[in-house]
């Protein structure tokens, strides 16, 4: 059985959070949702997850300010971000392309990114689309910067970019991205035709592993099961699990 | 307390009012939404608690609203907000772009009657530049080291529908707090329920947890399915098929004003 | 969870530790407080939240208390607290006179990760030039306005009793929400109920509502009759005679040993 | 029947309290309780009282900072405060007798006093107590002001002076108290002579008026039964109410 794209990422992004103790999922995020899933089963139930618009499994009982109190108390190791636009020094664009505030494309808004970027120590940025429309040079808005002076706290930051052809890990001291792996059926060449910033390699550049018998299973087991509940059409589109 | 509708809800809020709104899955009073474009409501400050949803699309689209402050503003699962969109290419609103923790944390601060309250992160975000209502200031206890601070946001009203209430006033909100921040922040709250229950919510301990005592609550008007087409926690899912339908229809003006003549002309349509 | 007792909590709580502590009236771990005199613990820092009654008399008497932050500290009925007035005049304990909203602020500094919180009042007391660790600021959106600004405070731990928790460390406090708040503020939490309960309480709505959740709970010890002297909400009534009586002998250094070596040699003494 | 002087009191407090919106209770204040219930009462249960202690009088919510948080909303109209110490200025003293941190008295400590002296509109001080020992030129630790510069963000402070023996309105202006009767057996000698601090007189000094006799049936009645469920001690030994 070979994995489709989206197992391969939940795969992928699950062993980012190995040895973690709690990650935060945001809405509107099956394949970083089932990820997380994916390293509690791998963790035997230490790691504490906590999906946004999830009944079952979100703990939090004081309204919509609590995951942000929550991660500025330091109780959230990881955290994924998404960016309409994001560029080769991790700055993130939520807002809109062209001149702000009479943006070209309005998105939606930088929701809780400007905080949760600065306090959760493990971002990962999350965008399935690679190509120089969402992956600029520079940014039109930034919704939060991928780096900031010395004197600004920030215990947190971003840690790795995933996408659909490939993974970058972010160099903080630098403030690059460097390549690490290509995912299968892609190759450096197409991931630098397709980037619209510069990046660095690591000395080599594998292909991204496909999933292992056992993660692979449980993806299309249990932890299907479970991301099922909040994103039943995910759960059925892609794993082929439900109705 | 008197007999209330959605409509006399609306009645009590004034043009040109600052108004605290509940996300989507949260406790949204579209009933009171729908009697607001009903009377033509105008230049209303839609406070996004912290992000915008249905609600405010509708507002905006029935030409409600002056200035929208939110962390985001988006129909979630059915797309962009046509009405929200379209009325940013036009010019015809302000958008106050924030981020989620600072929307809680100036509704905090109007919560504990303090003035402003800091906030870390932010700084180097463009957001910072577009809103000159906030600041950077020096951590009075560090050593150059800035700090956003952002003043106390105290709406004049904060509109809400929850699950029940009791005849005192009191109503049950259970986890979703931030109902009971936009009741505490805001001078006046306004309440639809799904019910009204005998007994008094506060002497039931496990209730009473969730509770909005009636000392924050101006008027509370009984309206069954007074969400939909949003869902309301523990009562209803949202109506996917309406709120779908609404997208497509609100991708032009016209389509717009179609829909919403139709809720207008059989309010128990958006309840349907 | 491994099974845990009120000493093996005491254990967790280093020599040192700032430990945040409950009224009277709200959830107080005596259980634990007397497991911490048995075990001898040292220097520890009282933050009472916001006031300070039989506990914190108890762990000062026993000369386990290095430093008291409290709004105020009395036994409330049973008059003043003997142990802590006695500490006083003989300087081996360092108070950090507060006011109530001052240490709510500070505590929700630490709540949000913030570096400190604004809060009106309090300027022209005596309390601000003794608390060298507060801050007359002007407002940043003020004109020649000052404000006292406070620190974060982040206790070690937060120590506290209530009702009942279930297997995952979910812990139900009620409308008890400054151990909520304690609970978030703190690094670590650690709980004494009066029953493990079966089920989940967070899936209850009703009962979520009024839940610490286990995210912020290292360590659950099912200990019955845990606040006894004190009441426990919605349990049972303080026991007036046991804490008279306790004021009465805690009036003498050897009344209070010989009280503490009561509770000791028969913990559920204390419980009866 | 003639009242005594817990009664009078009670109905003279209620009084000052005519008119409002919402009124809160400290603990330990059976008589300013008593008087926020008899107000209500004769507001036909449009005066809100919040009495802290109560079960059934209180509907706070939301912990212990809710009372100070919906004092700072401006949510609460009228508060009572004692003091160990008043001075003339109409400062308190909850703290200490002698050289603080070393008071040769030590009291249980200021409370909430420093924060809502200054945003309760109305605060009324209240101390069975009339002597030169708690009414003092100058409080030895000024737990809260009577009053501020007027820059300092003060919509709030004292309004009323209520002791054993007679009753003070307080001059915000002249930052001075005003005698503006006396309790029946006293006069206003003898209240010079047992006050230590300087005060105006009221251009008439009137004896405190008897209850009037509906008050004082309401006290002896619904009052005295409503206050009990807090007060069971008071209520039996003052109004002869319970067991």
């Amino acid at each position: 059985m070979s994995a489709r794209l989206e197992e391969l990422l939940v795969v992928a992004i699950a062993g980012m959070l190995d040895g973690l103790g709690h990650v935060a999922v945001g809405a509107a995020s099956p394949i970083p949702g089932a990820a997380a899933l994916l390293a509690r089963e791998r963790s035997g139930g230490r790691l504490r997850v906590s999906l946004l618009g999830s009944e079952r499994h979100s703990a939090f009982t004081d309204g919509g300010r609590e995951l942000f109190d929550c991660a500025g108390q330091g109780r959230i190791d990881a955290f994924f971000l998404g960016g309409a636009q994001i560029d080769g020094e991790a700055n993130i664009n939520l807002v809109g392309v062209g001149d702000y505030p009479r943006s070209k494309v309005r998105f939606p808004g930088s929701f809780g990114s400007a905080y949760m970027y600065f306090v959760v120590p493990r971002v990962i940025l999350f965008a399935l689309e690679h190509s120089r429309r969402n992956l600029v040079p520079r940014v039109d808005f930034v919704s939060a910067p991928g780096s900031s002076p010395p004197n600004v706290y920030r215990p947190g930051g971003p840690h790795a970019l995933v996408t659909g052809k490939a993974i970058f890990e972010f160099d903080r001291a630098r403030r690059r991205f460097r390549l690490c792996s290509v995912h299968p059926g892609h190759d450096v060449d197409e991931v630098r035709a397709e980037t619209g910033f510069d990046f660095d390699l690591a000395p080599e550049v594998p292909s991204t592993p496909e999933p292992d018998a056992v993660s692979l299973a449980l993806v299309r087991g249990s932890v299907g099961a479970a991301i099922a509940e909040t994103y039943p059409g995910f759960a059925r589109r892609v794993l082929g699990i439900g109705g | 307390m008197t007999a209330e509708s959605a409509a006399t809800l609306a009645a009590r809020v004034p043009d040109g009012a600052c108004i605290a709104l509940a996300p989507d899955y949260s406790g949204c009073s579209i009933a009171t939404i729908l009697a607001l474009a009903a009377r033509g409501a105008r230049e209303l400050h839609l406070v996004a608690v912290p992000q915008l949803g249905f609600q405010g699309d509708v507002l905006i689209g029935a030409g409600c609203v002056g200035i929208v402050e939110a962390a985001a503003v988006s129909l979630g699962e059915q797309g962009a907000a046509p009405r929200f969109q379209a009325a940013l290419r036009a010019g015809t609103i302000e958008m106050r772009d924030a981020t989620c923790p600072a929307i809680h944390a100036a509704l905090q601060a109007a919560e504990k009657g303090a003035p402003f309250m800091p906030l870390r992160g932010v700084i180097g975000s463009d957001l910072v530049p577009n809103r000159p209502d906030w600041k950077v200031i020096d951590n009075p206890f560090g050593v150059d080291d800035p700090v956003l601070v952002v003043p106390a946001l105290a709406p004049d009203v904060a509109l809400l529908h929850a699950p029940m209430a009791d005849r005192e006033g009191n109503v049950w909100i259970g986890i979703r707090r931030e109902l009971m921040l936009m009741a505490h922040a805001a001078r006046r709250t306004l309440v639809t329920v799904e019910e009204i229950v005998d007994g008094r919510l506060l002497d039931d301990p496990a209730l009473a947890a969730g509770t909005i005592p009636a000392l924050y609550v101006e008027a509370v008007a009984c309206v069954p399915a007074g969400a939909r087409p949003n869902g309301l926690f523990g009562r209803y899912p949202p109506d996917r098929a309406a709120l779908a339908a609404y997208a497509e229809m609100a991708r032009t003006e016209e389509g717009f004003a179609a829909w919403l003549g139709r809720q207008l002309a059989t309010p128990e349509a958006v309840g349907a």
